[in-house]
């Protein structure tokens, strides 16, 4: 190998990663269109996309079909999509936060597909790992597992549980950079991860953008590969659903 | 009778040393707080922390972190935080020694019940379909019977099911019960001051009683 | 909530968490008898679990299964024991360098599964995420697929494959606590945390051994539930297979 | 006809600007020294770094920083490490833009062999049918013929196969050709002062000729 060359060529291009920085919300969200499917990250209010959820609210997207764990409150996160009527359908494990939605639910007015946490989380991963579909022992013997194919390995029923299929996934990190490399803080990582990895586009919005090298390699949870535009967010509210505290 | 806490009290006496705990929302998330002396127990919270610590001091809450209830929590020295994927993994994978959880009804052969009210209570089953199916060791923490005085504890469950099969022990107001591996509700301890005769009265299902019944001890 | 009382009984017991300290690699290693299944972290020299490694060998061990990306090298790593004859079996996906590996594989002393490294890899994250099994494209119309149940989504066909069931995993990290916690370094994090969330029993030999709380929750990659048995490890040798350099 | 570096340079002009490419060992990771100037590209080494960078300085080799050819390498600023299901993972959820490998041989069909010769060579499959199974544009880089003299471009592979109908281009020291959809193989380029007939004599598959056929530019 010539290695003066290899040397070379690489000095002359220190930055060899692929930009993906795109100005703010309004443009990352901008090719979003009506009837899309989109993963939304977070746990309850913890970890959501705030930003991108306000510039879809903005943009006047309709009859999205929405996967993700919860379905926020009455007038935070998701919730602001549902108060306006901009979900066609909602499919998450819990949603027992939301007044509007439940009253949208039980009138029909809104299509909810309710799955297992663990099963939205590996549908996901499933997606980022190019397996079409997970086994899961998480819903056997119960209405979940109505229509779908189940099987017993080692004497253990599992359900058959295909990977989700997402035009665009919109996570929310603590800190990213212009590669797209992915840093989440605490529990506000949950779902963020994964849905990165699932979507079609993955938009990622986060706290404190930087330049490629300031993040460790190794302290990297979502590699840049997975992420096609990312921008720095602003304003987050982070509103806590249940402050407790001791004294 | 107990209350919540006398049932956080007698289920603490379950939890052994080194052991991985998930609580569930309730009455199991008060069990933390009557753990005996000396007892080392790392819980799990299954939106992605394993270490979970007490609620934070006023000045040091964070909303990004939370557990599985959304209450504000903290981190204990040596907790690891992970995506949901590997939260689920670590349950799936059976590193959970025990889960504690509630529940609307629980059926003689272990069947829980405890995520949908068909027509009118919406909420889903967030992560419990998950660990019901997978928990290594599972309590049910609950009220014996529901507001309307119907007996939580029946033949066969008619709400939906959460899981199959899969409870080993509740303990409610009145009593510790197991679920006997032919199915029954074996009756295992009385709470103070109740009579056998009540908890015969509160449950719909088989109960079974095997010589004396001791009084619990709390 | 008796939040004071919560409070309290946390303060009166800091440490919480689950020590799983052992003094050195025979210790770790004292349990494994002949006949086990090893499951052995690193790629290449990359990694591995050097101490453990010579542990066993001292030990005596014989008639192992060992499930390891590679064989090591003629006189290190998993090529120690091979020299030795220790290994009935072995799993890997790529064992070029090892001479004698060869000539006991073409003798038929050593029963060899040769399969593909993404294969490898997601057959102990099932394990470690109680997935029976996991489809994957690799090795689909090769001699891989003979005996394999395969199946067709989306047009494309995938393999069954099933997860690994190991008596022990052995793993190296970089640094690591007393409660099990596990931070890799580079390249060397491979097939580690992938292993040491597979084995019945974890091994993990560290670097460097710290307290509880010296390692940031955030970074860690392998939660402490995973890893029963940790030790620092002493004496790394770290061989290079390949030192290459550019001017 | 083209040496070695030669097959590199050719192969590089395929790289296109803003991708991720994982190069395999041998002629493959000498492509990386041709890329032109701004070509923007992150390499993936599968064991588990995105922006592998040049070999170390001397001073700054680190045994645990290495290419899936064992090969002491540096990361790039923006590079990220990760544990081999995920560098799998990204392989075969199809992130990866370009894969270039060597091959033993290959059929007109696009079927791949080049991992094992029975009663000879065992080495092992490596990440090689994981690569080929995923990947969404395959680059072989590989001299025409074996050292015995024979074709390596044939209507079915005698050895074992590393994957079926995988193979979109190849590059030898002769030629650029393409498989055809429908199977055989289309001659694209010729080797600087190679003849048609050349090629013809060292393809032992089907050849398919459409019109002129333009030399290399390099």
């Amino acid at each position: 190998m010539k290695k003066g060359n290899f040397d070379m060529k690489f000095n002359n291009q220190l930055n060899t990663m692929i930009h993906k920085l795109v100005t703010n919300a309004a443009a990352a969200v901008a090719d979003i269109t009506d009837g899309s499917t989109l993963m939304l990250g977070g746990f309850g209010l913890c970890g959501i996309p705030e930003n991108c959820i306000q510039a879809i609210l903005e943009k006047g997207t309709t009859n999205l079909t929405c996967i993700s764990n919860n379905a926020g409150v009455d007038d935070f996160g998701i919730g602001l999509l549902l108060q306006q009527k901009r979900v066609k359908k909602m499919i998450s494990s819990y949603v027992g936060e939301n007044e509007e939605f439940e009253r949208q639910l039980l009138s029909g007015e809104l299509e909810v597909e309710l799955i297992p946490q663990g099963t939205l989380a590996f549908r996901c991963m499933a997606a980022g790992y190019g397996m079409p579909a997970i086994y899961t022992p998480a819903g056997v013997g119960t209405e979940v597992a109505a229509g779908k194919e189940s099987r017993i390995f080692d004497g253990k029923e599992y359900l058959l549980e295909t990977a989700f299929n997402a035009d665009f996934a919109i996570v929310k990190a603590w800190k990213g950079d212009t590669d797209g490399n992915l840093i989440f803080k605490s529990t506000a990582r949950n779902f963020n991860p994964l849905m990165a990895m699932a979507g079609k586009i993955t938009i990622a919005e986060v706290e404190e953008l930087v330049e490629p090298g300031m993040l460790d390699p190794d302290q990297i949870h979502t590699p840049g590969i997975y992420v096609h535009r990312i921008f720095e967010g602003k304003n987050y509210e982070k509103r806590i659903e249940k402050r407790t505290t001791s004294k | 009778m107990l209350d919540k806490e006398g049932i956080a009290k007698r289920i603490a006496k379950e939890v052994k040393n080194n052991t991985y705990v998930n609580l569930g929302i309730g009455i199991p998330t008060l069990v933390a707080n009557y753990l005996h002396e000396g007892i080392n127990v790392c819980f799990q919270s299954e939106n992605g922390l394993l270490g979970v610590g007490p609620f934070p001091k006023e000045y040091a809450v964070d909303p990004d972190v939370i557990n599985a209830g959304k209450q504000t929590i903290t981190a204990l020295p040596g907790a690891s935080s992970f995506d949901s994927a590997m939260s689920f993994g670590m349950i799936h994978s059976k590193k959970i020694d025990l889960t504690i959880l509630g529940a609307m009804e629980v059926s003689e052969n272990g069947d829980i019940a405890n995520w949908k009210i068909p027509g009118k209570m919406v909420k889903g089953m967030g992560g419990a379909m998950d660990l019901v199916a997978s928990a290594k060791h599972i309590i049910v923490a609950m009220q014996h019977v529901n507001k309307a005085g119907e007996s939580k504890l029946l033949a066969k469950c008619d709400l939906p099911l959460t899981g199959k099969n899969c409870v080993k022990r509740i303990v409610t107001e009145l009593a510790v019960i197991d679920i006997a591996p032919e199915g029954g509700f074996v009756l295992i301890e009385r709470a103070p001051g109740v009579s056998i005769e009540q908890i015969k009265n509160a449950t719909a299902g088989k109960l079974l009683i095997n010589g004396d019944i001791p009084e619990m001890a709390l």
